[in-house]
């Protein structure tokens, strides 16, 4: 059963696509040149459609039908940063850059008390007890070794010798075990993507597309 | 323009925003909330504000690159991106709907979509090849690394959780158990040291945040 | 023998791109054949079924949709499984985008893999779709407290009071449980911190597999469960009784991991047969 | 008062600032502070230079398709990159190397990596160095800025390859690609997710935290130095934190409970 004309195009203009990220693959080349190149501006592009949809929707909007006037603040101070490609006022270009860190490290400090350390610390010590099972229990203690052994191994101000050193080497070979894992999760994860664009190129462009399936 | 105005009121500027949202998570106020709530907004206003930028900086290397290489690949490697832009650009702008339309939906699913897709198996060879020179048990943490590493995968795999059923528990706990030991000490260290960098970033003595001329 | 071209030596560099095709060939094989190799369910997923099928007949279910088009190969077994799991159930569910390529995969999967009226279900009555909206952290917070702060109208431009299903439903207080969808790992701390932590709110997760050891210390504890990838999509398929693409999928990954095994055996084999001989 | 459920964060919250203050104060008045153990990828930098200008290849630097967020939880590791790329301008003007940054994603932080390349280039006397075609951006999707620089390697060479700072899926590619065509590798980030492909591509880590630690030790600068003895106190705090709690919850006091204060 013969696709529609754009079905049809968009596979063979899919299609094109994939084969040339694949084919850095073997080596760098024309094809492959051509489609990193094309997708940096295709890129781009979304990139400022989507920017100025959303200045026109979070900035001009709320200006012109709810005279929230302060909006027109953040637009200016955006502008400043186009400051920077002169030589002599790129000094300008901080304020935008100011506002930005500001915001950003007063939501990260907050972010990662609670996140980061507190949270961990809490269910380090609670992952023990959480259930009487006596596997439970023990795993709940490795988690906790494992916690306090990986943390040592990041002191900087001491050499790592006697207790410490002890500790930092049991704590390397915990995160030796977590990255392996991480490694894992991710390998498997690209193995699935892998797979699933090849049942596209077989299924969909393949059979569909060339032959008609 | 005066030395406070350059260099100072920047970090005044940065300290007054890192408060502004620090204060309200442990004394919530509805003024506060408001504040904190506007900045957010500000910040996603500027930062599409700025998005011509890229396409600027982007324009100098490309304008360079065709000086550097006038064959037929450095004009294809030239054009490729602007070439992009005008055709998305012209399509969102062309048919109603915006990027919402199904003209652009067509070009984004077909080309964006199929290159990210592609993209993101292609890490699996990578990740292959680096196991090939990592995974290699020369030491007890390589040992570790591996084992981790190894022992999740194949839980991941049904072929290997079908022959061999133990693999599913030993995957599992491997994941659950020494994995997060090992990743929430690396978790807690990471959370300080951003912390600090905070702090010292909002008291107006990161080195980045002063020095920019 | 050192410096020779050993056999060793041979062992420890080989040109990756052999490697690379033979990976190629092998996750083409069961693509063209399948294998049709059982697989095992494990409770995690059991866990994550549980918390829709327990859910009593006319409980809300918001649904934080911030899927991406490129991760589409990996999670569309468990996004498939979990819409027809929902839809065949009595259940309400509000649809909110939060990356966005949420409501292009929405729009992709209700037009033509499971339409919700097939089901009996009413847009408007049953399930509602509200747009995109980049909430990020304070977005989500927002959101828990009151949805109207973040939405007024639904995808498209439906004011939320003029939806039937959208009468009684502001806040966290009027959802029974979220179903969380993120691909930065990074994000569970989101829910953690927006929704569990302040307001207990019954909750699974949606990820990508490599997320799976990174959200594991908030399960049992915190999140109900969460499905971590392709494998556990394929499992909910078995676990909810609604076939769908994971099978297929997680069939093609058992020989495309014996690429990686060749090279694991062959670069430990080059580096003790170097050791043991002195090379 | 302060909010339920934050009571630890502010009793952390102050003692990090107590700490920081502390020996800020030790820094800013010349005194001595704790050594801090080498971090071997700190050196190779340096190395790194030397072997990219013998090569004739030029050193690149990049700090992730996402790598610019300044206004999002992962600030911080935007700031420690900024140092390390500091370093390095440095370095690449001293001994005379080609530099390629590659520019994150984000362009509301093209101003601040262009202002700290400037600087670092004036303040070693060297402001002719600085080239905006050198400085590439690739838009902001990991798809087109890693093939973009997986690419760059392939066509321009590469000689030390420095990737730090906030790295996604986006940094698998790039450091292999710069493996194949013969670059040194030295990086790492704190995400604790992608730490793994640092741990077996590169040639020198930085490990998780070990990237705070190298942006300080880099700077020359006794305040930033005194950031790590900061941290330290946090970690002690921690470590105290976690065999008390156990030791609690033992003898049957609810330390969840109590950590939700």
């Amino acid at each position: 059963m013969a696709l529609p004309f754009w079905d049809l195009l968009g596979l063979w203009v899919a299609a094109f696509f994939s084969f040339s990220v694949l084919s850095f693959l073997w080596k760098d080349n024309l094809y492959y040149k051509f489609g990193q190149q094309f997708v940096v501006g295709v890129v781009v592009a979304h990139n400022i459609l989507t920017s100025m949809q959303a200045v026109y929707n979070n900035g001009v909007v709320p200006i012109m039908t709810k005279g929230q006037i302060t909006l027109i603040v953040p637009i200016l101070v955006g502008i400043l940063a186009y400051t920077r490609l002169s030589r002599d006022i790129s000094w300008a270009s901080k304020y935008p850059v100011a506002i930005m860190i500001g915001v950003g490290t007063g939501s990260m400090v907050v972010g990662t008390l609670r996140g980061q350390i507190i949270g961990q610390v809490s269910m380090a010590i609670t992952d023990v007890f959480k259930s009487s099972a006596p596997m439970d229990m023990l795993n709940g203690l490795i988690i906790f070794v494992g916690t306090v052994a990986s943390l040592t191994f990041f002191v900087f101000t001491r050499e790592h010798r006697g207790a410490l050193g002890g500790s930092a080497k049991l704590g390397r070979i915990f995160l030796m075990i977590s990255l392996g894992a991480n490694w894992a999760a991710e390998t498997v994860w690209y193995l699935t993507q892998m797979t699933g664009r090849v049942m596209f190129l077989y299924n969909e462009w393949l059979l569909k597309g060339i032959l008609g399936g | 323009m005066s030395e406070f105005v350059r260099r100072e009121l920047p970090l005044v500027l940065i300290f007054i925003c890192g408060i502004a949202v620090l204060v309200p998570f442990f004394f919530p106020h509805p003024f506060l909330n408001a504040v904190k709530a506007e900045l957010g907004n500000w910040a996603v206003i500027i930062r599409n504000v700025t998005i011509f930028l890229g396409l600027i900086y982007m324009s100098f290397s490309q304008w360079r690159s065709l000086q550097r290489d006038k064959s037929m690949g450095g004009y294809i490697y030239f054009v490729a991106p602007y070439l992009a832009l005008v055709l998305f650009v012209g399509t969102a702008l062309a048919f109603p709907g915006y990027i919402n339309s199904a003209q652009y939906q067509w070009l984004y699913q077909n080309v964006y979509r199929a290159q990210v897709s592609m993209y993101v198996s292609l890490p699996l060879f990578y990740c292959y090849s680096a196991a090939y020179r990592a995974f290699t048990v020369r030491s007890i943490e390589a040992f570790a690394l591996m084992l981790g590493g190894m022992l999740y995968t194949l839980r991941q795999i049904p072929l290997f959780t079908y022959l061999f059923p133990v693999l599913l528990p030993i995957g599992e706990w491997i994941m659950l158990v020494p994995n997060v030991g090992g990743g929430r000490g690396a978790t807690i260290a990471v959370g300080l040291a951003a912390i600090v960098v905070g702090l010292r970033t909002l008291a107006g003595r990161e080195v980045t945040t002063i020095e920019v001329r | 023998m050192s410096g020779d071209n050993t056999i060793w030596d041979k062992m420890g560099s080989i040109d990756y791109r052999y490697v690379y095709a033979i990976t190629i060939v092998l996750i083409l094989i069961p693509v063209i054949r399948p294998l049709g190799i059982p697989m095992k369910t494990t409770k995690i997923t059991v866990d994550y079924f549980n918390a829709i099928d327990n859910l009593p007949a006319g409980s809300i279910v918001a649904v934080s949709m911030g899927g991406g088009m490129g991760t589409l190969d990996e999670l569309e077994s468990a996004f498939l499984a979990t819409w027809r799991v929902l839809f065949q159930r009595d259940l309400k569910v509000v649809f909110y985008s939060t990356t966005a390529d949420g409501p292009i995969i929405l729009d992709y999967h209700f037009k033509e893999k499971v339409k919700p009226e097939n089901y009996g279900k009413e847009y408007g009555v049953d399930y509602v779709r509200l747009g995109y909206n980049p909430l990020g952290e304070p977005g989500e917070a927002s959101f828990a407290l009151s949805i109207r702060s973040v939405y007024s109208t639904d995808y498209q431009g439906t004011p939320l009071d003029d939806i039937p299903l959208m009468q009684n439903i502001d806040s966290h207080e009027d959802i029974d449980l979220l179903i969380y969808i993120y691909t930065a790992c990074t994000s569970v701390e989101i829910v953690v911190r927006q929704w569990i932590v302040p307001y207990n709110q019954p909750s699974v997760g949606i990820t990508l597999g490599c997320c799976g050891p990174m959200a594991s210390p908030y399960y049992p504890g915190q999140l109900l469960s969460f499905l971590s990838g392709s494998g556990p999509g394929a499992e909910l398929e078995i676990v909810g009784n609604v076939p769908g693409p994971g099978a297929l999928i997680n069939d093609a990954k058992n020989l495309g991991i014996i690429g990686l095994l060749i090279f694991l055996v062959l670069g430990n084999a080059s580096y003790w047969g170097k050791r043991l001989t002195g090379g | 008062m302060i909010r339920t459920g934050t009571y630890w964060d502010f009793i952390l919250l102050v003692l990090m600032i107590a700490a920081v203050y502390y020996y800020m104060d030790k820094a800013l008045k010349g005194k001595e502070l704790p050594r801090i153990r080498t971090i071997p990828a700190v050196e190779a930098i340096y190395e790194g230079v030397g072997r990219s200008i013998e090569l004739d290849k030029p050193v690149h630097f990049a700090m992730g398709a996402s790598g610019g967020q300044l206004h999002t939880s992962l600030v911080s590791m935007t700031l420690a990159a900024l140092m390390i790329l500091r370093h390095t301008v440095k370095l690449c003007a001293r001994l005379g190397s080609r530099l390629i940054i590659h520019i994150p994603g984000q362009t509301e932080a093209i101003p601040l990596v262009e202002g700290i390349a400037r600087d670092a280039y004036l303040e070693e006397g060297k402001p002719e160095m600085l080239r905006r075609d050198d400085m590439r951006y690739h838009g902001y999707a990991s798809t087109s800025f890693t093939q973009a620089v997986a690419g760059t390697y392939a066509r321009e060479g590469v000689g030390l390859n420095v990737m730090v700072g906030i790295w996604y899926t986006d940094c698998v590619m790039p450091l292999e690609a710069s493996k194949i065509y013969g670059g040194l590798n030295v990086g790492g980030t704190a995400r604790w997710i992608m730490a793994y492909a640092f741990a077996m591509m590169t040639d020198y880590l930085l490990l998780g935290e070990e990237l705070y630690a190298a942006g300080a030790a880099v700077s020359d600068n006794p305040v930033m130095v005194s950031g790590i003895a900061s941290e330290e106190i946090g970690k002690y705090f921690v470590l105290l934190l976690l065999i008390v709690g156990l030791v609690l919850m033992a003898v049957g006091v609810n330390m969840g409970s109590i950590f939700a204060m």
